[in-house]
Parts: C-alpha cells; structure tokens; sequence
C-alpha cells in the first residue's frame, strides 16, 4: 500500500477567522467551507469561472488590489477581508450597474421572490439605483415549446452558456456582440425553438434572474434548482 | 467514435476553394476561425449564414461560438458593403482635428447613420478606429484609400462624385 | 406632544401603495396620534400645502404634470420618503420607456380603441420622454421599496420616524417585495 | 549562416552603396504613401538618370514628420550631414536631381533643426534609411548581428542577463521588467513556448508599431528570434491590427527573406535552435492589446480577457509559456545585444531606461513620430520638437497614454517623462501616444470622447467594464447637453472608482482615468457646463441654454 499523498496544507485568515485549506483551493471555496459568506453571481459550484460578476472581490493584506475570491488561490499566511466599507460600496455600484443596464421590473417577473438579483440586492441594502436607468428596447423569444428567454432580464453571468457547453455538451448558447450590446444567443442568433437545443433545461435551472424561465411556470412560483450541477458531476466521476 | 463528414462547399463559387484552402493550411485547426473568417470576409466582401455556417462546421466549431467570435470583431460585416465606402477615422488625434464634424456631415448628406449603407446600395459610411495616419489628421479611406487632411466640403464633394457616377 | 404633519400623494403608480398602507388597519388609529394626514387622495384638499414635515409619494414621474408636483412638493416637504417601486425604479410605468411616447399613445388611443380615435387635448398633461424614478428630480430622504411595501413595513418605518430612529428597511423590503 | 557570412554580406551591401555619390531616401510609409510618394520615387529615379548624376534612389519607411510629407532625406558622399526636403512633388524631381552636388533647394529645404537634432534614434536608427523590404539594407546597417552573435556565443541566459541589464521595460504600457518576464518564462515548464509579439496598436492617436513595423520589420523579427533563444520557444505569432495593410505587407515579405537567409526557421545558425514566425491579423477590438485577451484571440476565439494568475508567462498560448512583448520592446532587443545592456542602461533616468518613441498628435506644428531618451522634459518635447501650439492658439493638456491615460496641464509641462513621473501625476506612459489640445478643445467632452472609445471597446464580459463606462458616458453626455447637476460629479467619482478598482482588465481598470484626470485639473470646466451651461471652448452645443429673459 503506498503512502498517501501529501497533501499541502496553506493557513489563512479570513475575516479574522484563522482557516486552513489545500492547496489550490479558491478563498470563496475556503470561505464557504467555513461559513463566511460572499456574494456571487456568475460563480455556481459545477461551472467553470470566469470571474466576471466582480461580486466576490475581497480584499488581501498587503496590497491595495481586489481579488476575485472565485478565482483568487489561497496562500500561505494570507489575510483575506471579504467585507468592508469599500467592498460593500463597490458591490452595491455593481449591483446598481445591473439594475440600471436592462429593465429588470421584479413586480412583474415570474423569477420574484426567487431571483438571485433581486436577494443580493436586499441584502447588500441596496433600496434605490442612482444611476440613470437606460432602459434599452429588448427582445423576448419564446419560439422554444417549453421556456422563454427574456433579455430584459439577462444579466450576462453566462451560466446557461457555460452549463450548456460544459455539462450538457450542446454548446448552442454563446454571447455575441460586445460591450453593452452583448447579447447571448443560440446558435447563429436563431429563435431558440429552431436551435440545436437538447430542451434539458439545465440552462433554466442555473439563470439566476427570470431571463431563462419554464413557460409552464407563469403565474406561479419559479424557484431554481441549480444544485444538481455538483450531483452530476459527483455521478459523473463515480462511474 | 463518431466522426462527421466536412460538409460540402456551399456552392461551386470558385471563392469557397479559397476559404477552404485557408483552413486546410491551419489543418481544419479550431484555432484557424479568426484566420478563416478573414479570408472569407475578404474574398466575399462580408460574412451571411451560409459562410458562417460551413466554416464553423468544417472546423467544429459550435454555431454559437462562431457567431460570437463574428459578431464581436468590428472588422467583420454581417451585411454585404456598398458599391464604394467612405470609412472616416475616428480615433483620438482625427477627433481633436474635427472628424466629428467630417462624420456628421457625411452623415446628414447622405441620409444614413455610420455603419450603414445607402437603401441603393450604392455607399457605404463606416468608422474606424484609427488607421495609425495620425500625422495626416483628419483621415478618412476613399474605398481603401488613405487621404489626410480632409474639410468636411471635400468629403461631400467625393460623396457627390459617387452620386452622380 | 404636538403632532407631525403627514402627507400621502399619488403620481403614476396604481395606488397599491395606498391600499397597502391602508391595510395597516387598526394600527391607523395609533399612529393617528402621532400624525396629521393634511393633504392625501384620502382627504379632501386641492392644493398642496405650504409645509408639510413628512410626505409619502407613491408613483413614477410620466408627465410635465407630475414633474411640476414633485417639485412643488419637494419645496413645501420637510422629509420626502419614496413610497413603493414605481416611484423608486419606475417599475411598471417604466416598461413604456423602450418606446417612445407617441407609440405608446398611439396603442392606447388609436389602435386599442374601437371607437373616437383620438388624442385627448384637453386635462391630459403631456407625456415625458421616458418614466423616471423621483429621485432623478428631487432629492429623497428616505427609500420604502416594494410593489407594494406591505403594511408591516410602513407599520416598523413610521415607527422608526417616530421615535427618530429611521428604520433599516433593506432587512423588511425590497424591489417587487 | 554565421558571423563572417553576415559581416559579408553587410560589407558587399555597404561597398555597393558606396558606389554612388549621392543617397536620395524618399519615405514610403503610410502617410506619405497616402500623398503618393511612390510617384515621387519613379520621378526622381527617372530624373536622376537623365541628369547623369551618380545618384542612388531608395524607398524608405517613416521619417517621423508625417504632417510636412511626403519627405525625402538626402546625403552626399564623405558628409555626415543629412538634407531634409518636406511637401515634396514629382513636379519637383528635375530640380532636386539638378541640385545634386551642389547647394540644396531652398524651397525644399526642412528648417526644423530642433525636431530632428534633440531626438535620439534607438528603436528608429533605420527608419528612414533603409528599404524595409531589403534584408540586406537591415544587415549592412549591422542588423542580425546580436542574433548571430547571441545563437553562437552565448547561452540564452547570458541573452536575457543582458536585457535584465538593460533595464528594459515593456514599451506597450505597463512597464514590466522585460528581463524578469523574459526569465520567468525561461523558467515555467512547459514545451512548446511561444513568442508572440503585440502589434494591435490599439490607442488611437498612436502609430508607433505601424510605423516600426512598416521601416524596419526585420528589427522585430530579430528581437523576437533573440527573446525566442532565451526563453526556449520554437513558435511565434505576429498579432498584427489588420487596419495596417502596409505593415502587414512588409512583415510578410520580411518573414520570406529571413528565411531564406537561415535567420528564421529550422537549425539558425547550424545550432540546435529553432524559431519561426507567423502573422495573425487582428480583426478590430482594441481589448485585444490585453494579454489574455491577445491569446484569446490568436486561439480563434472572441477576445475576452481572463482573470490572472495564471500569467501567459506560465499558462499562455494553448495553456502553454508565452513570452508576450509589444513591437517596440522587441525592436529594442536587438541593440542591446549589439551594444550589451550597459549601453541601453546608460541612457534614461531613474527606473526609466533607453528612449521612448512618442506619436504626437493634436493641435500641435510637427505632427508625427518622435524618439526622445526617457527623463527629457515634456516641455521640450511639445515646443522644442513638436513645434509647440499653431495659429495663435494656446496650449492646454496634453492627453498621454491612450484612451485610458490622463491629461496634463500647462502647469506640469517641465516633467521629466518616465513611466513613475506620469502615473503621479495622474497619467501613465502607455505606448506613447500625445494628444495636443489647445484652447479650441473641451476638456468635457474629450473626457466623453475617450470614454465613448472604452465603452466601445469594452468586452462586455465584467460588469463595472460593461455597464460603468456606458454610465460614464451617459452622465458626460448629459453635462455636454448641459442637462447635468452638481451631484453627476460626485456619481462620476464614485463610479469611477467602482470601475477602476473592481474590473477584470486593464481596459476597464483605467478606462475612467480621463474623467478623473480632467476632474482634477480641469473641473472649472465641469462646472462651467452644468452652472453655467457654457462651454467656452465653444465644442459642445448646449441643447438647454439658459434663457435670458429681456
């Protein structure tokens, strides 16, 4: 029987709370592990990361940089802040930012009550938006027999992006154009009913707002259910 | 394992052969997009479905991300371009030199909004950010050729040249 | 104690907000001891008066109108709180906004109406642009979100006002709550 | 291909040219060849031959002043002394021809001293007078001698000993170390590595790549040959910005010849050492400057940054090393290695080695290309080599770094440039574009100007990027229309902060530096336009007017 690897054991701080971790772990991973929240947005366990929501920045002794917790490893004797005056200021303009790009109007969206956006914005205290709403025209496309997807809603975290091309393998959402014009798309920006779509809906269950919505799911509660993405990958490595 | 065919050229058009030898160079490489992109884009003046469709296929590439790699390039046309281009610079030292004006100008004259064409196919009104000629500012590309230190009456005097031809 | 002087007003909203704080029910009568409702769609008076210490404005900013009243009411208001989403976020009256005014006049009066299609000329003030939040008009002291803030919510918020210790109503409400 | 043979080479190049009494190099870059200065060359080449003078006639890359052009550079045998000839014509080729040998034409005749004396030429010593296209031009100039020497003689860390030497650091804006990125590279595990050089110019108001790259091509590929021996790579990319048909052209030829040479492809030097170069063409995304989104883009795929570490240093190219350096840095390589890292070292203040070419542009007399040593006042280079503010107007800012840069004001024209002194004072080095304004220009709405371009050429990938420069441009707008308050300043400052502190990229990390710049020391301006509803550089129409009742 050989030995078992070594593993390499880092230790941190994190919010004052002295952690260890393994090597190569994220500071969210390790934050989690130990009960201190972050806020997130495009992270959800079973994706990739891309770090894009800027949400999870935390701050680390020694430099005035922000890091993205999703992304950010851990490091031997690191002191990690993942709540200040500054960062909570920085995630209330983000989350600002999102509400003002599109039209996001929660009394009238089937996600209320279950919008990943709508709860951060609670509870980052966020009661109004400063900015300039831009209200830009969108569109809605419901040529799918079984969902909808609404641009009004769309944050651009490119989950259903990376579930689609990751999990489910179809890869038939991706983001086209750029900047404030980005828009995700299925296939050569086709209704998503003529699409290549594999209709899993796993897409669905991972849009944190109502932009990805089950038609059947009008009128009532539209809670998601992201959190078979790590079952299946654990079913997955089981086999 | 599954192996799917390269799909046909779309049509005998002898430019086909071209993109399609660009893609065998970069040995139908997924990485050959942006390079295969180019010589289409060169070769039929812009970018439809169909050509879209047949590189993403021959390189296996997700129809999605081909789109996405087109629609995010601003070299790259979904539309195909007029009879003639007018492509104003926009960058930093035409701007302190009075390309705003140039572009409004041209704008009003002919009727349409930059990046679009004339509805008689006839002109099209484009920007660049920056052809690196910041030395002859204002610079505008008279159908791909470079002229400096443009007025706003010569740029309306070329437009009417096209016009009346 | 003399009491505080309390005005409720109505601009583009569907007056969910009012019935909502009406739902406060019997809890009226208590803070009726601490508040003077002077000027409200509930009470009988036409013109705004010329100090009123806390006013209540429910509804977005659509028309010259509305933006006429919500500067008056700024001028004569001690605290100014944004009552419910619409006056907050525009909400629903904001959904207009992708649009441009004559669209959405042209719907309602012309292509959703079976008979006298026309433009009312009269009593009707002219449509704003785009529907705004309040706040990008006056300035606001404090923000109730919610489509509508339920009745618990202005119950603890007024409360607070009360004891001049404004609550944190991020922990009770929030937009489409 | 070894030593000798390339001192060969350079010396029969040398005694060919040696040949003639006269050297007439007309500049074929991009702005002269826009005023057709190849009609230019058939002329004269003609009109020499018939005036029987023993002239040589050359097409050359960029002579810098690209506003006066098309330029022509005139030397006579046994004089060092060089003749400049601006706005010249085919019309006046007999004259030129005629005059050969004897006193210049007058009228021709470029009075600008000062321009052309207070510049020290490293990167641009063959602009001008070499044919970009002729290798052996390159090689007579001692051009592939470091590599020669270098595959030959030394071991790849002695190459990049000498550049850490040098105290080189990255041209392209950052002003990384390129010693120690070239080390770490050396040391990150991985086969293949790659080189890839950054040319998507994408400042707008800069052309130093393009014009590099359109006079002496062969400087590049040398400099990445060298970086490719002493980091261990075998593949290179060229990520050329396709807007520059010429440059990209010129590579290709230049990429053919050095191979044919043996100075690029398999075994250079008959050692073990392997390289060789391909171009990619950009396709329109200033966001491909960045690093990852470079490689990103050289991968075929949309070019979107991604969060570091890893660093391409380490995880690049098809998550392999990738040593990525911008065209100037690369051109500097070369001569270092000629002239060993002391030389370069010698030149520059504090941190801030060697020159910098700088493309002044703007509201300023000699616009073009300048190369200064780092430390040289701005003031010198505004008035002295750039001719200073034309008609009667006065000097206001001058916009460096880019896009993203800062402006600064009359009041801090006698800094010494280098890469700390700008960033204190609220700007950054960036590749080297200067923007001139005068007092026909509004502060207000240049700062609206760059965040248009940013906006514009912001991925869209991270929020604060995305939605904070369209904000930012919204809030500009309206104060430009004269429909701003008092409290968007104080909401351009803060958001502004959220977009620099918090975004994934370079672009969006400085995307707000021209508001905060023209903020703090133009902000009279700011509140002319929202009190007053005023712009007295006379730019913005004010669509609400305050209405002056009689």
């Amino acid at each position: 029987m050989s030995p078992a690897p070594a593993v390499d054991i880092k230790t941190l701080t994190i919010d004052g709370k002295e952690v260890s971790a393994r090597a190569g772990q994220t500071i969210l991973e390790v934050a989690r592990e130990n009960s201190i929240a972050i806020p997130t947005l495009c992270h959800l366990d079973g994706l990739s990361d891309v770090g894009a929501c800027r949400l999870c920045m935390v701050e680390i002794a020694g430099t005035p940089k922000l890091f993205p917790a999703c992304v950010a490893t851990v490091e031997e004797g690191q002191v990690v802040t993942t709540s200040s005056d500054r960062l909570k200021k920085h995630r209330r303009t983000i989350l600002e930012l999102l509400f003002a790009e599109r039209n996001h109007v929660c009394s009238v969206c089937v996600a209320n009550g279950h919008c990943e956006l709508q709860t951060l914005g609670q509870e980052q205290g966020l009661t109004h938006i400063r900015l300039p709403y831009r209200n830009p025209k969108l569109e809605i496309d419901g040529s799918h027999e079984r969902f909808t997807l609404d641009q009004n809603r769309c944050i651009l975290c490119t989950r259903c992006v990376r579930v689609c091309a990751e999990v489910e393998g179809a890869h038939i959402w991706d983001v086209m154009g750029r900047g404030i014009d980005s828009m995700v798309i299925t296939d050569l920006h086709q209704p998503w009913g003529e699409s290549a779509c594999t209709r899993c809906g796993k897409c669905v269950q991972v849009c944190p707002t109502g932009a990805l919505f089950d038609k059947s799911k009008v009128g009532s509660p539209h809670p998601k259910y992201p959190e078979f993405l790590p079952a299946l990958q654990m079913m997955r490595e089981q086999q | 394992m599954i192996s799917l065919a390269p799909p046909p050229l779309p049509s005998d058009d002898k430019r086909w052969k071209i993109v399609n030898g660009t893609m065998r160079r970069h040995g139908f490489a997924r990485h050959a997009l942006i390079e295969t992109l180019h010589t289409a884009q060169s070769s039929f003046g812009y970018l439809d479905d169909v050509a879209i469709k047949f590189i993403a296929k021959s390189l296996r590439v997700p129809l999605s991300q081909a789109y996405g790699v087109v629609t995010f390039y601003h070299h790259f046309s979904l539309k195909p371009p007029g009879k003639h281009t007018l492509t104003i610079c926009t960058g930093t030292a035409c701007y302190i030199k009075g390309t705003d004006k140039l572009l409004a100008d041209s704008e009003k004259h002919l009727g349409i909004a930059q990046g679009k064409t004339t509805p008689d196919g006839e002109i099209s009104l484009m920007t660049a950010r920056c052809v690196g000629a910041c030395g002859r500012a204002p610079v505008v590309l008279v159908d791909g050729e470079l002229v400096g230190q443009l007025t706003s009456e010569q740029v309306i005097a070329q437009l009417e040249r096209w016009e009346v031809a | 104690m003399s009491k505080h002087t309390l005005a409720t007003v109505w601009l583009d909203g569907c007056s969910g907000c009012h019935m909502s704080f009406l739902d406060m029910d019997e809890r009226l009568v208590e803070l009726a001891e601490h508040f003077d409702l002077i000027y409200s769609p509930l009470v009988d008076l036409k013109t705004y008066p010329e100090h009123v210490d806390f006013a209540l404005v429910e509804g977005a900013i659509s028309s010259t109108d509305d933006e006429a009243k919500i500067k008056k009411i700024r001028a004569h208001t001690g605290v100014l709180i944004a009552m419910g989403d619409c006056a907050i976020t525009g909400n629903v009256p904001a959904m207009r906004n992708p649009y441009s005014a004559k669209e959405v006049t042209d719907r309602a009066y012309f292509e959703n109406a079976s008979a006298q299609q026309q433009l009312p000329t009269i009593y009707v003030p002219t449509l704003l642009k785009t529907v705004r939040p309040i706040q990008e008009f006056v300035k606001v002291d404090y923000y109730l979100p919610g489509c509508p803030p339920a009745a618990d919510t202005f119950h603890a918020f007024l409360t607070g006002l009360i004891e001049g210790k404004p609550v944190d109503v991020s922990a009770l409400t929030r937009f489409g709550a | 291909m070894n030593l000798e043979e390339l001192k060969q080479i350079a010396a029969s190049t040398r005694d060919e040219q040696a040949k003639f009494d006269h050297e007439i190099n007309i500049c074929m870059g991009t702005g002269c060849l826009s005023q057709h200065s190849d009609t230019i060359k058939d002329a004269l080449t003609k009109a020499v031959a018939a005036s029987g003078k023993n002239a040589f006639v050359r097409r050359t890359g960029c002579m810098g002043l690209c506003a006066a052009g098309p330029l022509l550079l005139l030397t006579n045998k046994g004089s060092e002394h060089e003749i400049v000839y601006d706005h010249v014509g085919p019309e006046h080729a007999e004259k030129i021809a005629a005059a050969l040998g004897g006193a210049p034409v007058a009228e021709l005749q470029c009075d600008l001293r000062e321009h052309f004396e207070s510049q020290v030429h490293v990167v641009l010593e063959n602009s001008g007078h070499i044919d970009p296209e002729k290798i052996e031009d390159y090689i007579a100039r001692d051009g592939y001698e470091g590599l020669v020497t270098a595959v030959t003689e030394m071991t790849p860390s002695e190459v990049i000993e000498q550049i850490m030497k040098s105290g080189l650091r990255g041209r392209g804006g950052g002003g990384y170390p390129t010693g120690l990125k070239w080390s770490t590279v050396a040391k990150a595990v991985g086969d293949p590595k790659y080189v890839v050089c950054n040319g998507d110019e994408g400042d707008p108001g800069a052309f130093m790549d393009r014009s590099v790259l359109e006079s002496d091509p062969q400087r590049v590929l040398e400099g990445m040959a060298l970086a490719a021996y002493a980091v261990g790579a075998s593949r290179g990319f060229i990520y050329v910005r396709a807007e520059y048909p010429l440059a990209v052209s010129r590579l290709t030829a230049a990429i053919r010849d050095a191979r044919r040479k043996g100075l690029l492809g398999n075994n250079i030097c008959n050692s073990d050492f392997s390289f060789d170069v391909e171009i990619r063409l950009g396709a329109g995304a200033f966001v491909c400057g960045e690093e990852t989104a470079l490689i990103a883009s050289i991968e075929g795929r949309r070019g979107t940054p991604k969060p570091r570490p890893p660093y391409p240093a380490v995880s690049g190219i098809w998550g392999k090393p990738t040593l990525i350096n911008n065209v100037e840095t690369f051109a500097n390589v070369p001569p270092i290695l000629r002239k060993g890292g002391e030389w370069f070292s010698g030149i520059g203040i504090g941190k801030s080695k060697g020159t910098k070419v700088f493309a002044i542009t703007g509201k300023i007399a000699n616009t073009g290309l300048v190369e200064v040593p780092m430390g040289i006042p701005l003031r010198q280079i505004i008035e002295g080599i750039g001719g200073g503010v034309p008609d009667g107007h006065t000097f206001k800012a001058v916009q460096t770094g880019g896009p993203s840069g800062g402006c600064i004001p009359a009041h801090l024209l006698d800094l010494n440039v280098s890469y700390e002194s700008l960033i204190e004072v609220g700007s950054m080095m960036g590749s080297g574009g200067m923007i001139v304004m005068d007092d026909t220009s509004c502060m207000v709405n240049v700062a609206k100007f760059f965040i248009e371009f940013c906006m514009t050429e912001s991925c869209g990938k991270c929020i604060p990027c995305r939605a904070g420069t369209a904000q930012l441009y919204t809030l500009l707008t309206r104060i430009c229309e004269g429909e701003g308050t008092m409290d968007d300043l104080d909401l351009l400052v803060d958001l502004s902060a959220t977009i620099k502190e918090t975004s994934l990229c370079g672009l969006g990390q400085t995307a707000p530096n021209p508001v905060l710049s023209t903020l703090r020391y133009f902000r009279n301006e700011y509140i002319e336009h929202i009190e007053h509803k005023h712009c007295s550089a006379g730019v913005c129409a004010m669509s609400k007017a305050v209405e002056v009742t009689a």
